[in-house]
């Protein structure tokens, strides 16, 4: 029994000394890695009405995961990259992939001391990508968003893929909700709109608010979720610019032959890209659409009933809804010069409760809106709604309607407001079935 | 398993290294198979239990030892990661470890020894019941790898959480956690076998003590051991099914589609779930009838072998025997109508919370009665502290905390507070580590010898005692204040909330004293292996003792007894009698007026 | 009660081998196996019954068994048969126990074949439940959900498959106009409008009545017309029903066919000649399980069919 | 040797009492009540306190005291010779008692002290029980619940729609100028049922907010309570209010603050911050309530924590409700 006492001696110092063994933050060997997935060059990856992804099996464009015969990507798979929809970064030669690893490490650190260089003096300023800004938000985005998020903010974190809809992947530079002038070319957010998002969550999905977190350390966040979003783009767009699908060898390669500086021919791009898309999300910060005001009283104060003026922009939000696609079978006609202008119905058909599958930006399967369920994502303040309407939804289909009166915006504001609540649906005189 | 047998044995020369071992019919094999694969089970579940521990005192830290399986959620544990670990804690502990080593391994090895018969009433039911664990352990094991993890639900594994499913026949993926999937699956039919095993021994425990007891032995003559055993047969027998229920319709739920616990229309994100009408309540109750009793279950074997073991070595008889056998029917009567108690804010009537709540309270009554009889026990007794007697004054001493915290959570108003926080997991430890494992340590001190004919180390099982003791305490009693500052349970991270997160250092020190708490019981396996081989040989009676498994040869052959013992007395009577010193064993044949032991 | 004297052993203590109740261990067991079974089916019985009291409503009933292609004289007769079966089962015991093995092999076959035309009639009601889709996670109810839209390409999917197999259905012509109005997108006609015209308007429950119906009070559903197509329409807590019906009644099958095994078991001992008078304790535990299953039949019967 | 056990036994519950009356010095202790019923709640706590640590102390001291006094001089295993005690019949004979008098008499009976350790907890034990039976009625008792104000009653309740979802809680509030309606029209059929319907029925001016509670103080509040999707538990530890929330089902929870912890930023600004300690008039930040989810509901279980803002009086809840709704809608034309 003699023996026993050292080894019980052992045993008892042992976890005294794993105590406080981690450290707080992210260790010095995890870096971002270079992207693996697919980029998604094109939206027309099939046939719409697949049936959506289940949990668990979320990236169904991952390249191997196409190979998979219960992908409803398979038929496609080969195909998918031959037409150039898709591009397989895991084609990229070794070399090339640690040069280009070092340039955006370069440029970007890695998670445990974030940066961005390259960008202007005043860029840095108003979006505040300080280094100060950026670690503190990166250490917040390690608690709180990562395991969604994932290391490099491309939505594939542990828990990523079993939720539906499927976090964003930022690296496309494109976010859904804006309140920023979407009419011409497709923008970042502004600051405002990142947090927001933050500190209400995104109703209808598996985004919390955050609001229990300070002003402050929200702040850090979207500056950090900027840095991302940076990173991820410039690395889209290198490998989409720099290395080229070559089929014969079934690999990614340097596009340009003459050159054997490599590493300065991806530096310069990178660095480029870096200070072109700086630019515009520090353009964006100017772009915020103003809103008109609201036109109409909506409720009566003695009766607390609807007044005639929002029942009517109810009713004529309906025709404007259905537009030409108007169903004889519901006896709704539109007037032709409103029916011109919205026609929300070619997608969200039949109200959005029979709206199909198609494919988004990111390669995933969505579909609009049902609206008859109270659920918006984007916000359920009128203002929200508006700003949905006006800017659309980046990368998912929703096309801006800023070219649409503010005010049939507004009377498709209160409609869609009414839509989903029978008894309302009965005071505004609308039936939808 | 290279134990010393006496000649005995080989009078069955037909049994091959197989049978004999393996698939043995004899109900104290049995007995150690359940034994050691608890044990075994034991250690996962501490393991669970540590990391658990680790997560919450330093929850922003890279996990020690693990962190290369969580590099994608940069070196952290995520937090439905943290979910299965004490979800499968639990689980672990109390369908693996807690519930097979009392009704299972104890109660195999003592039933027929103490009752003074050959063997269960079926011997063959009872080989099935233990072989009916090995898909239970097979398929809880297996949970952890499949995809998504292991159940996450907690073990109460509340719906909708752990039954939301996909329609049926696209998968057995859960919208509403990854781990409620394919691990939830295997957790419920693992379950489901447990009960079919757990169904099966009490079946046999029952009808054995009925029928099988030796001539002489009256029901009030039996040890409490056997009381304990008889009553928690008679529990698990009323309440498993019920049980068994619950796991087949959340089974159906998440595999065919039938919506017994789950309403309609809930909202995933982009699933909102199909028909249903069931109603989440249904399963609270259905596993809290059974859950509750299983409460006492876990509770009442221990009890009874507390008692038998402080009466030895206090060589006093025990304190109000029959006091005993009708506060431990009490409990397990009063068991059956109080589980709403653990409902009292889920959203149950809360009239009822009302009668519940009295029921409740009253359950205090027989505790009580149970305590003051143990320390009337070894009042004006001869002390004699052994490794098992430690345990089992532990037992009491430790019980009492147990069973007072648990008043509070009986009073409606003040489990508002306390509902769901940390007060409620250290009354549950108090009651199921510091009293049923305490009774099981106790017991395997207590009946090694008879099981393996061999001593344990005593000086070695003291230390094992004083350190476990001590650190439990360190461990478990803190929760409490944890508990009334509000800090909520099954979080993986108290930071959260800005008044929560004040608690830290006290949780920094549960947790380094949990890790030394674990490491302090590989005192106990290098003891427990070391003796099983080289300890010091045992006698047929190495404690004097007066019940009835002490009079057969260590290790007991099979058919256990050379002859049929015939009982005389009652099982305590550790008076002094002239010429026998204090040690009556029950078959003990007195000449002259009977001796009238009271208590 | 302390003080009671412990009495010496009574001598007839040492002439019994052990103590205990007059019962012989199997019958002991069985008795107790007996309770954790009247302890799971009152666990499934009273699930369906405080499912069944719990949520229904005016507005979305609790089915009938019209709703969902119960027939009560069939259970009735399926009442009849085990009712039969457990006196033959007594037959057989007391025969064995008057020492006709002969009768008592006949009665245990009686038994059998009853036991097999219960299972048989409840395969035929199975079927018409799985012929008419009334199963768990197939049936629709609230239409206004997001499976709505899953109900109606069902339904076009069912018509279009009657147009080509039955086109001689008295209600083909409605089946061809629905199919029109609900067009190549699914979008002509809502997912109540289309239940409406499947069941009509007379049997449309409240919780399903569209807000604009296109039908008139002479209008009859297409299932009122052809009772015999196959089409979905929607059963309010349909889906409730279907868990309870099958869970019950799907376990109290796996009982009697349990029980089946055994008396065939029994006759596979007769037929090889070892069957006999010592076999009178197994016919009684039998019998005790048999009747047990009898008694659970009697429970559920007027809980599901009658009530 | 064997009296050391007795000692670590001592000294280990020594300590637990010690932790139980120290830690509320060092703040681990129950978080203030600031509710009308909080204090039943806390009194009922310390009552029960008060009894379980005297029975507590009563029984450990006990049983250490027997532990040292009883040790035997003899090894495990070996026969003992007995000292003559109580309540034990030896071989055939009685042994007297070591106390005289009356007290003697029952203790050596050993029916009676079972009778007495029987009946005085059952005692004890049913007056607790009954003790509390009213204090949970006024929590939890629907009839209890403060209603529309229609004859005896001052006022009517703020009412609050609160949904669950994983991982926060949905919050809808009634327009100003509905509410407003609600607060001075008393006894108006049009209005109750307007009240009634709030929580069945939305409307399209409502007020939603994510994870902030605001009431005001003094005033009675009752909240819809619901779920999206897994059960929720609605928990306001300040509040002593704890409930969980069934999918499918809709639970009315209801408390009044007698405190207020939420001031206006500035003068005539619309930022409204909560950890003001009125009695202080400073920011204390134990005055920061959190409402949080206290049923597991998922891996974001943990972060599921909200904040409750009491306001001072209704017109600063009413400033408030406007300043938000003001942020829903650019200003109207008219």
């Amino acid at each position: 029994m003699t023996k026993i006492l050292p080894l019980a001696a052992f045993a008892l110092l042992a976890p005294i000394v794993l105590v406080g063994c981690g450290s707080d933050g992210y260790s010095s060997a995890i870096v971002y890695g270079v992207r693996t997935d697919p980029l998604v060059l094109d939206d027309k990856l099939g046939k719409e009405g697949y049936e959506p992804d289940r949990p668990g099996v979320l990236p169904i464009l991952l390249a191997k995961d196409v190979d998979n015969p219960f992908n409803p990507m398979y038929e496609k798979g080969a195909s998918l990259f031959k037409d150039g929809l898709l591009r397989d970064p895991t084609k990229i030669s070794d070399k090339d992939r640690r040069t280009l690893s070092k340039i955006l490490q370069a440029y970007f650190g890695r998670p445990g001391e974030p940066q961005v260089a390259g960008v202007d003096s005043t860029a840095t300023r108003i979006l505040k990508l300080d280094q100060d800004t950026l670690s503190a938000g990166s250490q917040l985005y390690r608690l709180h968003c990562l395991h969604c998020h994932g290391l490099a903010g491309d939505g594939r974190g542990p828990t990523g893929r079993w939720v539906n809809p499927h976090p964003r992947d930022y690296r496309l530079g494109l976010f859904k909700f804006t309140s920023v002038d979407q009419s011409d070319v497709p923008r970042p957010p502004s600051r405002g709109d990142l947090y927001r998002t933050l500190q209400t969550g995104i109703d209808g999905t598996a985004m919390p608010a955050f609001n229990m977190l300070t002003g402050d350390d929200l702040q850090n966040l979207v500056s950090y979720i900027i840095h991302l979003s940076l990173r991820g783009k410039v690395e889209f767009e290198t490998i989409k610019k720099a290395f080229d699908y070559d089929p014969a060898k079934g690999t990614l390669s340097i596009t340009e032959d003459g050159r054997d500086d490599v590493y300065n021919y991806i530096d310069a791009m990178v660095s480029e890209f870096v200070s072109l898309f700086a630019k515009d999300w520090v353009e964006s910060q100017t772009k915020t659409i103003a809103a008109p005001s609201y036109p109409y009283a909506d409720f009566d104060k003695e009766t607390r009933a609807m007044t005639a003026e929002l029942k009517e922009s109810i009713q004529r939000g309906q025709k404007l809804f259905l537009g030409e696609g108007a169903d004889k079978a519901k006896g709704v006609m539109p007037s032709k010069e409103e029916a011109k202008k919205a026609n929300c119905v070619s997608c969200h058909i039949d109200y959005g409760r029979q709206a199909r599958y198609k494919f988004d930006a990111w390669g995933t399967l969505v579909k609009a809106q049902n609206l008859t369920n109270p659920i918006r994502r984007g916000g359920d303040r009128p203002i929200d709604v508006f700003y949905r309407i006006h800017s659309g939804i980046n990368g998912s289909g929703m096309v801006a309607h800023s070219k649409l009166e503010p005010n049939h915006i507004w009377d498709l504001v209160n409609f869609v407001q009414t839509l989903p609540f029978p008894a309302m649906r009965k005071a505004a005189g609308i039936e939808i079935d | 398993m290279s134990v010393a047998h006496p000649a005995e044995v080989h009078a069955h020369p037909e049994m091959n290294f197989l049978s004999k071992y393996f698939f043995s019919q004899d109900h104290k094999v049995i007995g150690i198979q359940f034994l050691f694969t608890s044990l075994i089970f034991l250690v996962v579940g501490g393991g669970l239990a540590l990391l658990v521990r680790v997560q919450l005192a330093w929850p922003h830290a890279e996990i020690p030892l693990l962190s290369w399986m969580f590099q994608d959620n940069g070196g952290r544990m995520p937090e439905s990661f943290y979910n299965m670990l004490f979800s499968m804690h639990a689980s672990v502990m109390i369908f693996f470890v807690i519930i097979p080593v009392l009704a299972g391994a104890f109660g195999n090895f003592t039933i027929p020894l103490m009752i003074g018969a050959k063997d269960m009433a079926f011997p063959v039911l009872n080989m099935l019941s233990y072989w009916f664990m090995w898909p239970a352990f097979v398929l809880i094991l297996s949970s952890f790898f499949v995809e998504g993890g292991g159940p996450a639900a907690g073990w109460t594994s509340y719906p909708t959480l752990s039954s939301v499913a996909m329609p049926a026949g696209e998968g057995l993926q859960s919208p509403a956690a990854p781990n409620s999937g394919h691990g939830q699956v295997l957790w419920l039919l693992a379950l489901t076998f447990v009960g079919i095993s757990s169904m099966l021994g009490s079946v046999n425990y029952i009808t054995t003590i009925i029928n099988m007891r030796a001539p002489g032995m009256t029901l009030y003559r039996m040890p409490m051991t056997i009381w304990a055993m008889f009553i928690t047969a008679i529990l698990q027998a009323f309440a498993l099914p019920v049980l068994t229920v619950a796991l087949i319709l959340q089974t159906l739920d998440k595999t065919i589609g039938t919506t017994f616990f789950l309403p309609d229309g809930l909202t995933f994100g982009n699933w909102i779930t199909g028909p249903g009408g069931g109603q989440t309540l249904l399963w609270q109750h259905l596993f809290w009838f059974y859950s509750h009793p299983a409460v006492y279950i876990m509770i009442l074997p221990s009890m009874g072998m507390v008692s038998d073991i402080i009466s030895t070595f206090a060589r006093r008889p025990l304190f109000g025997y029959r006091a005993m056998i009708y506060s431990i029917a009490g409990i397990a009567g009063l068991g059956f109508i109080v589980w709403g108690h653990h409902m009292f804010q889920s959203g149950m009537d809360p009239r009822l919370g009302t009668g519940f709540m009295i029921a409740t309270i009253m359950i205090a009554l027989p505790s009580a009665i149970k305590v003051f009889n143990w320390l009337g026990t070894i009042f004006h007794g001869n002390i004699q502290y052994t490794a098992a007697m430690l345990f089992a004054l532990g037992f009491v001493a430790l019980f009492i905390i147990g069973g007072l915290s648990g008043i509070f959570m009986a009073a409606t108003p003040v489990d508002i507070f306390i509902h769901d926080t940390y007060f409620i997991v250290a009354h549950i430890h108090y009651v199921l580590f510091t009293s049923s494992i305490f009774g099981i340590f106790a017991g395997i001190y207590y009946w090694f010898p008879k099981m393996f004919a061999r001593q344990m180390n005593e000086f070695w099982g003291r230390v094992h005692f004083g350190l476990t003791f001590v650190l439990a305490n360190c461990v478990f009693f803190p929760m409490h204040i944890l508990g009334v500052g509000g800090l909520r349970r099954r979080i993986p991270d108290i930071t959260a909330s800005p008044r929560e997160a004040a608690f830290m250092p006290l949780n920094q020190f549960i947790t380094i004293s949990a890790l030394v708490l674990g490491a302090v019981q590989i005192i106990f396996v290098i003891n427990f292996f070391y003796s099983l081989f080289r300890g010091k040989p045992a006698g047929r009676n190495p404690w004097n003792s007066n019940t009835l498994e002490w009079s057969a040869p260590s290790p007991p052959p099979h058919g256990n007894f050379e002859t049929v013992p015939i009982v005389f007395r009652g099982p305590y009577e550790y008076v002094e009698v002239e010429g026998h010193g204090d040690h009556l064993p029950q078959t003990l044949k007195l000449e002259g007026p009977a001796p009238t032991a009271g208590h | 009660m302390e003080h009671a004297k412990l009495e010496h052993p009574a001598p007839e203590h040492e002439s019994k081998a052990h103590m205990g109740i007059p019962l012989p261990n199997g019958k002991l067991a069985m008795w107790l196996f007996l309770v954790t079974e009247i302890m799971f089916f009152t666990a499934l019985i009273g699930v369906y019954i405080i499912i069944r009291n719990g949520q229904p409503t005016v507005r979305q009933p609790w089915p009938t068994p019209h709703d969902v292609h119960l027939v009560e004289w069939i259970g009735a007769f399926n009442t009849f048969v085990l009712i039969c079966s457990s006196l033959t089962v007594v037959l057989a015991h007391w025969s064995l126990h008057t020492k006709n093995v002969r009768r008592a092999i006949l009665y245990i076959g009686v038994t059998l074949a009853l036991g097999c035309v219960f299972l048989v009639v409840k395969a035929f009601e199975y079927n018409s439940k799985f012929a008419h889709e009334i199963l768990p996670g197939r049936i629709f109810e609230k239409l206004d959900g997001p499976y709505g839209a899953k109900f109606v390409r069902h339904v076009a999917a069912q018509l279009q498959e009657i147009e080509e197999h039955h086109p001689n259905s008295k209600a083909i012509g409605q089946v061809k106009k629905l199919r029109e109005e609900i067009g190549e997108t699914f979008s002509g006609l809502s997912p109540k409008q289309v239940n409406e015209r499947i069941v009509g308007p007379h049997h449309v429950k409240d919780c399903d009545k569209p807000e604009r119906s296109f039908m008139t009070e002479n209008d009859k559903g297409i299932l009122e017309i052809d009772p015999d197509l196959h089409l979905s329409y929607s059963i309010p807590f349909g889906n409730m029903w279907a868990s309870c019906y099958f869970a019950m009644t799907g376990f109290h099958a796996l009982h009697v066919f349990g029980g089946l095994v055994v008396f065939t078991v029994i006759l596979v001992l007769a037929w090889r000649g070892l069957f006999g008078v010592h076999h009178e304790l197994m016919i009684e535990l039998t019998g005790l399980y048999w009747h047990f299953v009898d008694i659970v039949w009697i429970f559920l019967f007027p809980l599901l069919y009658l009530v | 040797m064997g009296k050391w056990w007795s000692i670590l036994f001592g000294v280990t519950m020594i300590a637990c009492t010690l932790l139980f009356v120290v830690s509320p010095f060092v703040g681990w202790w129950l978080p203030e009540g600031v509710s009308t019923h909080s204090w039943s709640v806390d009194l009922l706590f310390y009552f029960i306190l008060g009894i379980t640590g005297f029975f507590f102390i009563l029984t450990e001291a006990l049983m250490c005291i027997f532990m040292y006094r009883y040790c035997s001089s003899e090894k495990a295993g070996r026969t003992v010779a007995h000292a003559p005690g109580f309540f034990v019949r030896t071989y055939n004979k009685w042994t007297p008692p070591a106390i005289k008098g009356s007290i003697a008499k029952v203790l050596n009976d050993p029916h009676k002290i079972e009778m007495a350790w029987t009946v005085l907890p059952a005692v004890i034990l049913l007056w607790i029980a009954f003790a509390q039976v009213d204090a949970w009625a006024v929590i939890k008792y629907q009839s209890r619940m403060p209603r529309y104000a229609e004859k005896n009653q001052e006022f009517t309740p703020l009412q609050i729609d609160v949904t669950a979802r994983q991982w926060e809680w949905r919050i809808r509030y009634p327009s100003s100028e509905r509410f407003v309606e609600w607060m001075t029209r008393k006894g108006d059929p049009e209005i109750l049922k307007d009240f009634q319907s709030f929580a069945k029925i939305e409307q399209k001016d409502d007020v939603k907010l994510v994870n902030e509670l605001h009431v005001w103080n003094h005033h009675p509040a009752v909240l819809q309570l619901s779920t999206r999707d897994v059960i929720h538990s609605f928990n306001l530890p300040h509040m002593r209010v704890k409930q969980d929330s069934l999918p499918g089902k809709q639970i009315p929870v209801w408390f009044t603050p007698i405190k207020h912890n939420t001031i206006r930023l500035s003068a005539d600004g619309d930022v409204w911050i909560d950890g003001y300690n009125p009695d202080t008039k400073a920011q204390d930040r134990n005055q920061i309530w959190d409402l949080s989810c206290a049923e597991l509901c998922g891996w974001g279980h943990y972060r599921m924590v909200g904040r409750l803002y009491v306001h001072e009086s209704q017109q600063d809840f009413l400033d408030w409700l406007k300043s938000v709704e003001a942020k829903m809608l650019p200003p109207r034309a008219k």
